[in-house]
């Protein structure tokens, strides 16, 4: 069982995910944050968890931000970037600040989970839109 | 004098007022798009693909379409950049509005670049991509054509863009009133260009702009 | 002399390509959210409504996203008019900002209106309601204010429009530099108007301009 912490702006999108992923037999919701900043207020380092999937545009602390403190304080928690956006600049943004995988929001729930497991058990997920960026 | 000098003044003011306030429009409708509806159809499109139901095929055609409309947003978001035509240059911008003509099932397109074009300042991108576009809308209002051929050369002193269709051509000398020629004389006067019209009735047109730098 | 022409010509010619690029841009956009993106959204709406399914709880909910969406693209599509200014006048238009600016959550606005401003010439319009976002802007970059109050008087020779914070203040003659304010007294030089401002450390701001007809 991995633990997994939602950080979105968006209070709706952290519901359906959050709901999504608690049907998913090998993961479970720790919390949820509402930015970067909430998310440092909320960790536990006694606690921390497997697994990040993380918003890319927020207020407060971005994902770009929050990827960076992440890889710096806490290397071993993997991220996963979740955004709208499909443009370049974010896509290498994020992995170089230290996501493991990027995937779009509508991505259907199937390769959602597959993803989640590649990077824990590989330590990263490529898909088209990882793959040509690198 | 100082009359003169006031209502320039003015209508100066009077453009950067309505330009400021449509770049504010545009960023005000790419942020909506962007944390707002895309995110809404984002968890819709989550949503669908864990209902289930006796259904599946129009629930798969229906997950199917929001996916469009979410790729479709994000299209528009992307082309609400208001500085679009600067950043990505005057060739990719004319391959983009002959990718649009194409989609209308009207037009064949051809683009032909026999060395790209030298970068050139911003404002200059900005007037000659209205010129190129002044010269594909005559295409579309008034040629009947199927056909555009689009030629972009650059032999290091002179760079030519040269837009020719297959349409129904026109008198240069005895042409209807419209400003659109006009105007593109008075630009390219601007940006130290040239253009040149060669068209002769049921023998299509060509414009070619020659740019000197 | 003649080099100052031109320049200006220049400078004029760019403003216009940039204004008629991003025209464009809206009006595809709007056709875009219209005939497209918000035809397909009525489709999915239609389709989840018609689904029947074990789990009518998040169909519902679903659906209620689908919704959402479709109202919020139709509201975009409004904002997209680039003469909505103009359309709907400056007192509407101010209505419009102070409505955007509650629903941060961060203002409490109040807008007063003694006798409504006449109708003035669209140019007129547009550069007066530029000058009155950047008072707008500068209470919410600046002035830590929780309070606006806008009142509109006409007493039929002299119109005025008062925006006034209850915030922070600062000395008029010891201001940053900054080109708000600046642009603020030739915009209203040009229109005929004159810029009041009074501030005070701590005791808010208030601007007023003063429209002679
Ligand atoms: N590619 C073309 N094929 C056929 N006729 C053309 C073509 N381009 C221009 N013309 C003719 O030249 C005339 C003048 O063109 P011009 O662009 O100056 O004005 P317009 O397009 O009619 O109006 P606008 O002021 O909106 O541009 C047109 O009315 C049309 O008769
Ligand atoms: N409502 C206000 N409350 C407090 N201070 C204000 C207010 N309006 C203006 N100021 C002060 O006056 C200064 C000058 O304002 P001005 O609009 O000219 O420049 P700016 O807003 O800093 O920059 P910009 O050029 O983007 O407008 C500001 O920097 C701020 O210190
Ligand atoms: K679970
Ligand atoms: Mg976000
Ligand atoms: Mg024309
Ligand atoms: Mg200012």
């Amino acid at each position: 069982m991995y633990y997994v912490t939602l950080i979105d702006d968006h209070e709706l999108i952290r519901q359906g995910l959050s709901s999504l992923i608690s049907s998913f037999s090998n993961f479970r919701v720790l919390f949820e944050a509402g930015s970067g900043r909430d998310f440092i207020a909320k960790l536990k380092p006694s606690a921390l968890p497997h697994l990040v999937l993380m918003d890319v545009t927020m207020p407060d602390m971005d994902g770009y931000e929050t990827c960076n403190w992440l890889r710096v304080n806490y290397p071993s928690v993997k991220v996963i970037a979740l955004s709208v956006m499909d443009d370049e600049e974010s896509i290498i943004r994020m992995l170089k600040s230290g996501a493991k995988g990027y995937l779009l929001k509508n991505t259907n729930p199937a390769e959602l989970q597959t993803a989640m497991e590649s990077v824990m058990e590989r330590g990263y997920h490529f898909n088209d839109l990882v793959s040509n960026k690198v | 004098k100082q009359m003169k000098d006031l209502q320039f003044e003015y209508g100066q003011t009077l453009l950067k007022s309505q330009l400021e306030i449509q770049e504010q429009t545009l960023r005000h409708i790419s942020r909506e798009i962007h944390d707002n509806i895309g995110q809404v159809l984002s968890l819709v499109s989550l949503n669908l693909n864990t209902l289930k139901g006796p259904d599946t095929e129009k629930l798969k055609f229906t997950s199917g379409l929001v996916t469009k409309a979410i790729d479709d947003l994000r299209g528009l978001s992307k082309s609400l950049n208001p500085d679009r035509v600067q950043t990505i240059g005057i060739t990719e911008s004319i391959k983009t509005e002959l990718v649009q003509l194409e989609r209308t099932g009207i037009f064949q397109t051809t683009l032909t670049i026999e060395n790209d074009l030298y970068d050139m300042p911003p404002e200059k991108t900005i007037i000659l991509y209205r010129m190129v576009q002044e010269v594909l809308n005559n295409i579309i209002k008034h040629s009947q054509a199927d056909k555009i051929l689009v030629l972009i050369q650059n032999d290091s002193v002179i760079g030519t863009i040269l837009i020719s269709d297959n349409g129904r051509g026109f008198s240069v000398e005895n042409k209807s009133s419209g400003i659109g020629l006009q105007n593109l004389k008075q630009r390219a006067a601007l940006i130290n260009a040239e253009v040149r019209i060669i068209s002769e009735i049921d023998e299509g047109t060509s414009v070619s702009f020659i740019l000197k730098s």
